[in-house]
């Protein structure tokens, strides 16, 4: 974990309540895909954390949902502004589970991380396949990044007003894959959890206080022992996940 | 720095900057960040007789200027802490550290802090009387003045090392709180707590945190927690900790001039790792400001008379 | 405006927004800055029945999102409350008022809430029991139940108006408090009064305000006037006043969510006079945006059960 | 009273922790020489009350000291930043009591509103004296100022750095007058109300609330009955003053 200001390059909406904001700075703890940045907002109290949608060399991607005033705040802030931020937090996903041919199944605003994980995979020579749900047409967003980086991508609306209609569990059976990868909200992960054919990693969202491991804010109960969210997580194994109902 | 030590219960420590307990668990995250012997101590994780993964999540909630939780002590228990914590915290960490006690009996208290009071990491007994009394109707210990004596007698009873009192806040009269732990034999005092506190989500209409109440820290209850420990300072002879939303040097100094001999940082560490580091950094800088030689010599300066 | 609309203690009023007292004095100087009557009501600055100057300055302290104030109940005694005040109101406010009545003993708190009873502009008697009880070793009324319920017997005995007691929050058990108001005979209870504070000066090395301790107030204290108005309202049947730190829309109906039926917005008004103004404003797009049809259905929505 | 947003046209430093900042937007509300605004300075609760020092047209000129968090934020703000301002605060001095030769006694940071003070005077016609007091050479601000607008000037500085050594209380004999307009520091006053030879006003500050007369957090007691400092006054009758010790 680093502390480091960053400097705003652009933040604009890609679609609806969903802006991407692309940073200057140290992103040098940053180490896998799946990893979080937790930013402070001026006036609020506590950091926003946001996954790691992109990073090559100091520029630092992130993509958010606006869901409240510190998410409302951080999109009115313009290119040259400055943004204290922790970079490198969380374990992120394990890149030498993948196989030959691992499927990305990402939910919402649990597609960004997704993204990264796709870039790194595909440099290394994997065949990815990316499912992509969305609830309608003006929420989707980075349907061309993932096919300009090379993987195999299927969107799929719960209205069908884009792509194939329906939830990433109803475009799952029609794919092979060696191992699968997702983010998402927890009642996709359920859904996922039946239909699934083989092993992979679900990463989580929950409250946080710190994000790097201090408070206990985050923590949840797993077959492996109590995990911290932040720390030991986000990302959690298929085989270890005790699943609430 | 000579102009930074102070004497905390008859061990002096190279500053008052103290991490709260359940802000800085035990030591390790931070001491990745930085070398976290320029420490005066710090509070450990409260620590309990047997195991805790306490409540459900979520366990966290935002205010403005401060936050709420409701982690609910989680903790691998006083033998966990003992066999493995500690050993990994005496690579990173060469001070005497502040043992923390959580417990929900009178027998709780007792038997957690006999086993720490032994360890030789450990130089003080922090005990949170803010835990539910099993045995009394679930009210805190913290909350009645005989209670927060009783556990007092009985952690005194089998400890040798200097015993201090973590007192809850939410309570009419702290001076009373405070008066009853002296004495029962307590070495010291620290407060305050956190608030209870409470937010509702206006999508979900239900509390934000799983447990609905939880506890309230931040700069937001800085002027509550100052106000507590100028009445207890009052109150008593033996040194007082404040704590309470202290976030800066100046807040430091506010609260010794408070009456406390020694500050707790809590939250701040939770937003900005490096809090204590830099609020430590900034002392001589901020003393300079406002004519201050040593530290020590401002305790309870704002005291009556 | 019909959605707005509650029942405060068998008068309607059109909507829940209500200005503390002490923070909008008698009305004439908002009233020049809008219409008040567009308020749900307001409580008129605390009276009690002999004048007071109050306490010296400095009076007013800044915290954290907050602030501290010390004034002391500076008022001009009832009769002249009654003789020059509510005439030059009624050209200004033609709803009905809150009175909030101040007292040191039983007997100064039925003397000056008989009189204002009698005064048709007076809707409900708001009677604040922070105040120090002179017969009672200075200790509050309202950190006390046997206190409380025994000013609120005085109160009822004497008057024909709703009678809402005013509760502190410096005490352990609010619930306590809030039950033994309502089996007093207590029409309503408001809540929460300032929380005590304090703040020194690192230039003087003294408290900030003559009076060195004061009521904090403002957005800070919020989550701990939420959880006691949650605990209170769980307490008692009698309607609800939720005060403490509101400040928009969005608090008003987290407010209402935990049991409030109306609320009070106090140190929002100091520092924007048109805070009450823009809060009734906001309030029909924010239940918009919450899916709230009307505000009465909302009161205690996140209640236990 | 109006509330008002007010931008920046220039905020710039004048003496030492003095800054002078020009702001452009709804002035109607400002009536009289002495009364203040009240400012809000993001990221602190209560407004700042700043005695007015010139108002022209939409153009506000106030002075303020860096003597804390909010005034050294309002210090670093920058020309086009917007302020939530209200206006017309306080009764303000009277200029119908001023008389042919009326003296103006300034001390440190209440030095600001006699400039609008004397700049109104002069416009009458009235043969304006200002004496101006201040610690230290480098404390001195607008002494060009007043002289341009017209009035008699003085200088006077504790350590003898610039003009002439001593107090205001030194300086005053050496001048007839019809009336006296001050504004300083209490201990000033003290001395001020034993030297002068004539009625007059005096200006005072004391920690406010609300700054508009809500919150009874500013009173004092008169021989004329107990005053609001933020409505009353902060100008208050040399005879109806009552002289703490």
């Amino acid at each position: 974990m680093k502390q480091g200001i960053f400097t705003i390059i652009s933040n604009k909406r890609i679609a609806r309540n969903i802006y991407e904001i692309v940073l200057e700075g140290d992103t040098s703890a940053i180490t896998a895909p799946g990893q979080f940045v937790n930013i402070t907002v001026e006036g609020f109290f506590l950091r926003r954390p946001i996954s790691v949608c992109d990073c090559e060399g100091s520029k630092l991607t992130l993509i958010y949902k606006t869901v409240g005033g510190g998410t409302e705040k951080l999109s009115s802030l313009k290119a040259g502004e400055k943004l204290d931020i922790l970079t490198g937090l969380g374990n992120g996903y394990d890149l030498s589970k993948s196989g030959d041919s691992p499927i990305l199944i990402g939910g919402g605003v649990g597609v960004p991380p997704l993204f990264y994980l796709a870039k790194k995979l595909i440099s290394q020579g994997k065949s990815v396949t990316a499912i992509l749900g969305f609830n309608t047409e003006d929420e989707v967003f980075y349907e061309d990044e993932f096919k300009r980086a090379g993987a195999n991508t299927v969107i799929v609306t719960a209205d069908g007003s884009y792509g194939k209609k329906g939830f990433v569990t109803d475009a799952l059976p029609d794919y092979d894959y060696s191992f699968f990868y997702t983010c998402g909200p927890e009642p996709m992960f359920r859904a996922l959890s039946k239909a699934v054919k083989t092993p992979g990693q679900y990463s989580f969202e929950e409250r946080m206080g710190c994000g790097f491991g201090a408070c206990m804010g985050c923590s949840c109960k797993t077959l492996t022992g109590n995990k911290r969210i932040c720390k030991e997580g986000p990302v959690m194994e298929s085989g270890e996940i005790i699943w609430k109902d | 720095m000579e102009r930074l030590k102070v004497n905390l219960c008859g061990i002096g420590i190279d500053n008052p900057v103290i991490p709260a307990s359940g802000t800085f668990g035990f030591g390790y995250e931070f001491a990745q960040l930085y070398d976290i012997n320029i420490l005066g101590t710090f509070s450990f994780k409260g620590t309990t007789k047997d195991p805790r993964f306490g409540n459900h999540t979520p366990r966290i909630a935002e205010c403005t200027a401060g936050m709420i939780n409701a982690v609910g002590l989680q903790n691998p228990g006083v033998d966990s802490v003992i066999k493995d914590e500690l050993p990994k915290l005496k690579e990173v960490f060469h001070k005497p550290v502040m043992a923390n006690i959580s417990g929900f009996s009178v027998d709780d208290y007792a038997y957690t802090c006999e086993k720490l009071d032994k360890q030789e990491q450990v130089g003080w007994l922090e005990v949170n009387i803010s835990c539910p009394n099993v045995h009394g109707g679930g009210m805190s210990f913290g909350t009645d003045p005989a209670s927060a004596a009783e556990v007092t007698r009985a952690v005194k009873a089998v400890t040798s090392k200097p015993v201090i009192i973590k007192l809850s806040p939410n309570v009419t009269d702290i001076a009373a709180i405070a008066k009853a732990c002296e004495e029962a034999g307590a070495d010291g005092i620290s407060l305050i707590n956190t608030l209870l506190g409470m937010r509702i989500d206006l999508k979900t209409k239900r509390p934000v945190i799983a447990n609905k109440m939880g506890g309230f820290s931040g700069p937001a209850i800085f002027p509550v927690a100052l106000r507590m420990v100028y009445q207890a300072a009052n109150a008593v002879k033996i040194p007082v900790i404040g704590m309470g939303g202290i976030s800066s040097a100046e807040d430091v100094i506010e609260m010794m001039l408070a009456g406390a001999t020694a500050v707790q940082v809590g939250a701040a560490n939770l937003v900005d790792p490096f809090a204590c580091k830099k609020i430590i950094g900034d002392l001589p800088r901020v003393m300079d400001k406002y004519s201050i030689k040593n530290l020590k010599d401002i305790i309870g300066g704002a005291l009556n008379g």
